[in-house]
């Protein structure tokens, strides 16, 4: 069994060694294509973060014809929430709009102390949940509230939220079309790759099939060469990868940057996932080219 | 009802018939039996159908109709492991050569050896043996397309004689060398041939199966030429 | 004449009949990277127009003790512009601020109305050039309007400017990164699918060679295969991206959202030098094949 | 000294080397002149040198050191346009036949004859007549690996023959083909021949250089064996 062993792994190396063009070519094609793949996934899933995070930031503001009462106002809420999940909604009196837009002035604020609450119209502050990202959706909410009782009339934010919205979903599409792209193109680099090694293989390995080699000697060394290629190849794409994001995060690590998007790199079952995605692939690759001389 | 011939044959054809896609008839009910130890030379001109018989043997074609055993399996009922044992069992120096181009002459002759795990050393032993029989010394670690086309034949030889096979398959032999070199492959295959190979000559080369004891069986389109024997004959074609 | 060059048609005809595998893939291969390629460029060219629009939006707020006359404006404009350049300078009295306040109040402005224009500060709104995109820069412009004689402090914009300024940054990095992954991969891809392409027509052209073929005999074909390739390739390519391109702009073309951010398609020098460049590409790697036969 | 001979010689050797890296000696200061017409045959043990000897008239190998004229060109001094013109009128039958593998047997054929822009009809005509002449009849439409070895052997000499080349170089013709098949060849060859074609046939199968009333020359080592004379001599080595 020792000699068995040994005897495959001189079959290994050689084949290695023979071929070393190609094994290269077919590495650089793995490791673009994992990179590329998981540059995108992680941009994807830092985005779908960020969109959460954005979200938070959307308020929508009922104002009122009169304060609401602290009793009718579990009813308005009952009433809110019915429509849309919501985070958090917040209830504002004449004498709250008027204490904010003394805060607004500053220490001009006391130029206000004249004047009676009465000119400033009560609110309510409505925090929708953080699914609520297309702007559509947004407007749908609006229109709702702008029927509750009472009612004058619904802002929600400025305009700046609808820009990020609006930029947060053209972001997501082209990352998502450009993910594709990618997809595609990894998934036939790494097929139309071994393609062509395994045509250039066909000779050698049907001659070693009439030269009587058993089922094992044909396939260990190709099992071996699709383990190395997609373990190195991976681990390589991968390693870039980390290193590219590092980089950009240390690009972005101004103070208060940070906060408004949290990165996080691919979790480690994810990382797991792409390694044996990749081994996976790499050696049912290399096992066709003997599929059609045995038949299993 | 030649039950006693079939079981002491080693090759034994029962109505071959190959017929390559679309209507090529390389074989016509063509049946044989060959017992162990057995040289028999197989002639006929080009396109008659030797390569085919051998590759049959071999299991490197399928017949379209007919029995072929080998050393006791059915090669058409046999399982892909037995295939390959019984493969390791023939040694067939093809009529291209088929030598890895990648590989050097040794690791070439080297290959069946390896395949059968055999010890390095008596691999090394048997190579050395061989590249000095068929007049190749110094051409050990050089690649099969560095060689003269008569080197490529001996290299081819010397790798189907490499493993004491139980059957020696030759095609065309001697169809690039000259008298010297002929007879160095003849000696090589008389002495497998004491040792109890089965030796099967596909040629054209008169001189080789003139001067040799042996059974020859001529094929012609397809089909054994003499035909007024009734039943398989050992080593004789029907 | 007319024999050499229907016999050149015939042999390249020949040609792609017997490796149409290899041809529809590497003809596969110069699509994807086009599109791939192209892709990248246009959203980066898109951009860096979004960018420019963004930074229109964004203004720097001098609040200042006193009302400055305007005899002494022109000297505080050149001043500024000495820093940086600047799209347009706007002054505000108190009276101006009040009226700004009064609008924002809306029908309830009238409460200001026993106001004197004392207590809101009078300002110089900066709208900086469009290249101030960085926020370190707008920062340090702003630092230096603080300097300005009877300035009391500088307020530049709102959060979401410097969200935005800090997104498009961060795209920008992610579309330069990509891209420059893209072209590499692209170019890899290619070259490699070439590579394997020579390789397997090295024995044939070996063989055409020793028979006596003439250069151009010889040349012919590949050239235009080359051409061929890198016509239909880049072609395709080029429209799928066009389809891509319409698909995403009819996805937002929303009311008033085609006002923040203008998209525009590869200008034609552009599209044509994509098509010129696959198309030697194409040609120079068949060409690389009978290299080492002809001595050129 | 010998200007006249040179004058007249198609194909001439002058102290021609060949090493192949990194130091096989294949050819060892040969010289030799062959004047239009002649048929010569080349013999000599396996690894002889006989195909370097054939591969570098026809540019295939660049000799290590020595002169070599074909036609009137220098070989080592010749533009690539020209080298392709000689190479035109040379005919070769390689050993290992080089056929396009993706190419029919008609295709292959024809290939010399579509490099020199012939009419289409000329060259349906020519192949269907070597078609014929050699025994391939029904095998036009087949790619080369359908073929029996000794099929693939006449289509590579149909191709070497197929444009009336000045000059026909064959290697080992008949080393796949029987008898009959041999005989089919040595007539087509005998015909170019007395159409004025150069001969010169490597083989060592005696039948086809002892029938024939030609010139032989041996090869030993990369030397030609009889070496009495000092002078390069028509159709003979020196
Ligand atoms: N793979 C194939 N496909 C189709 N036809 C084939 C194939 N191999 C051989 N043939 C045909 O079958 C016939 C017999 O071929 P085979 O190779 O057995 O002849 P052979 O006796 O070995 O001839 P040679 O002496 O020329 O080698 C020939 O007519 C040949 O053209
Ligand atoms: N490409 C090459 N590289 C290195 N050595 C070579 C090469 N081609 C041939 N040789 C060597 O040169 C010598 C002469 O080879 P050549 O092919 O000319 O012999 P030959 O006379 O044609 O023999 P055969 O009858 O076997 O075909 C041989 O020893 C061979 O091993
Ligand atoms: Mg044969
Ligand atoms: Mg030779």
């Amino acid at each position: 069994m020792n000699l068995h062993l040994s005897s495959i792994i001189v079959q290994t190396a050689r084949n290695l060694k023979h071929t070393w063009g190609t094994q290269l070519m077919t590495l650089i094609t793995v490791s673009l294509s994992v990179l590329m793949f998981s540059f995108f996934f992680l941009i994807f899933l830092n985005l779908k973060q960020a969109g959460g995070q954005i979200s938070k930031n959307i308020r929508l503001i009922i104002y009122l014809n009169n304060d609401i009462p602290a009793a009718a106002q579990p009813q308005y809420i009952q009433k809110i929430k019915s429509f849309n999940k919501v985070d958090k909604i917040i209830f504002k009196t004449r004498n709250d709009a008027l204490r904010q837009l003394r805060q607004q002035l500053g220490k001009d604020g006391d130029v206000l102390d004249d004047l009676t609450a009465g000119f400033l119209p009560p609110s309510i502050e409505v925090y929708p949940a953080r699914d609520l990202v297309s702007l559509a959706k947004i407007k749908r909410f609006s229109d709702f509230l702008a029927t509750l009782p009472g009612a004058q009339k619904v802002q929600y934010g400025h305009k700046w939220i609808e820009r990020l919205s609006y930029f947060t979903q053209l972001i997501r599409l082209i990352v998502l079309l450009s993910g594709g792209l990618l997809v595609l193109t990894a998934t036939f680099m790494v097929s139309s790759t071994i393609r062509l090694t395994v045509v250039s293989r066909n000779d050698e390995l049907e001659i070693l099939h009439i030269l009587g080699a058993s089922k094992s000697y044909l396939q260990m060394p190709l099992i071996i060469e699709g383990l190395l290629q997609g373990v190195i190849g991976s681990g390589i794409g991968l390693l870039c990868l980390y290193f590219l994001f590092n980089y950009i995060r240390s690009r972005f690590t101004g103070p208060g940057l940070m906060s408004i998007i949290h990165f996080s790199f691919l979790p480690p079952p994810t990382t797991a996932a792409i390694l044996i995605i990749s081994i996976l692939l790499c050696t049912t690759g290399s096992i066709i080219s003997i599929r059609k001389f045995l038949r299993f | 009802m030649n039950v006693q011939q079939s079981k002491t044959a080693i090759i034994e054809f029962i109505k071959v018939n190959k017929i390559y896609p679309p209507d090529v008839i390389a074989l016509r009910d063509v049946s044989l039996a060959i017992k162990p130890g057995e040289i028999v030379f197989l002639t006929g001109m080009s396109g008659a159908g030797k390569t085919t018989l051998l590759k049959l043997i071999c299991a490197m074609e399928q017949p379209t109709k007919g029995l072929i055993e080998v050393a006791g399996h059915d090669l058409g009922r046999i399982s892909l492991k037995n295939m390959q044992l019984v493969r390791q069992k023939i040694g067939m120096a093809y009529q291209d050569f088929k030598l890895l181009p990648k590989l050097t002459v040794y690791q070439n002759i080297a290959m069946p050896m390896e395949i059968t795990f055999t010890p390095p050393k008596t691999i090394r032993d048997r190579i050395n043996y061989l590249l000095d029989t068929l007049n190749l010394h110094g051409k050990a670690d050089i690649k099969p397309d560095k060689l003269s086309r008569g080197e490529q034949q001996r290299v081819a030889i010397a790798r189907a004689a490499a493993n004491y096979p139980p059957i020696l398959l030759a095609d065309e032999p001697t169809g690039n060398l000259d008298r010297e070199n002929s007879d160095l492959v003849i000696k090589l295959f008389a002495q497998l041939n004491r040792a109890g190979t089965t030796l099967i000559i596909a040629t054209h080369d008169p001189v080789l199966y003139k001067s040799y004891p042996a059974q020859t069986l001529e094929l012609s389109q397809g089909q054994f030429v003499f035909k007024d024997q009734a039943t398989p004959k050992t080593a004789t074609g029907e």
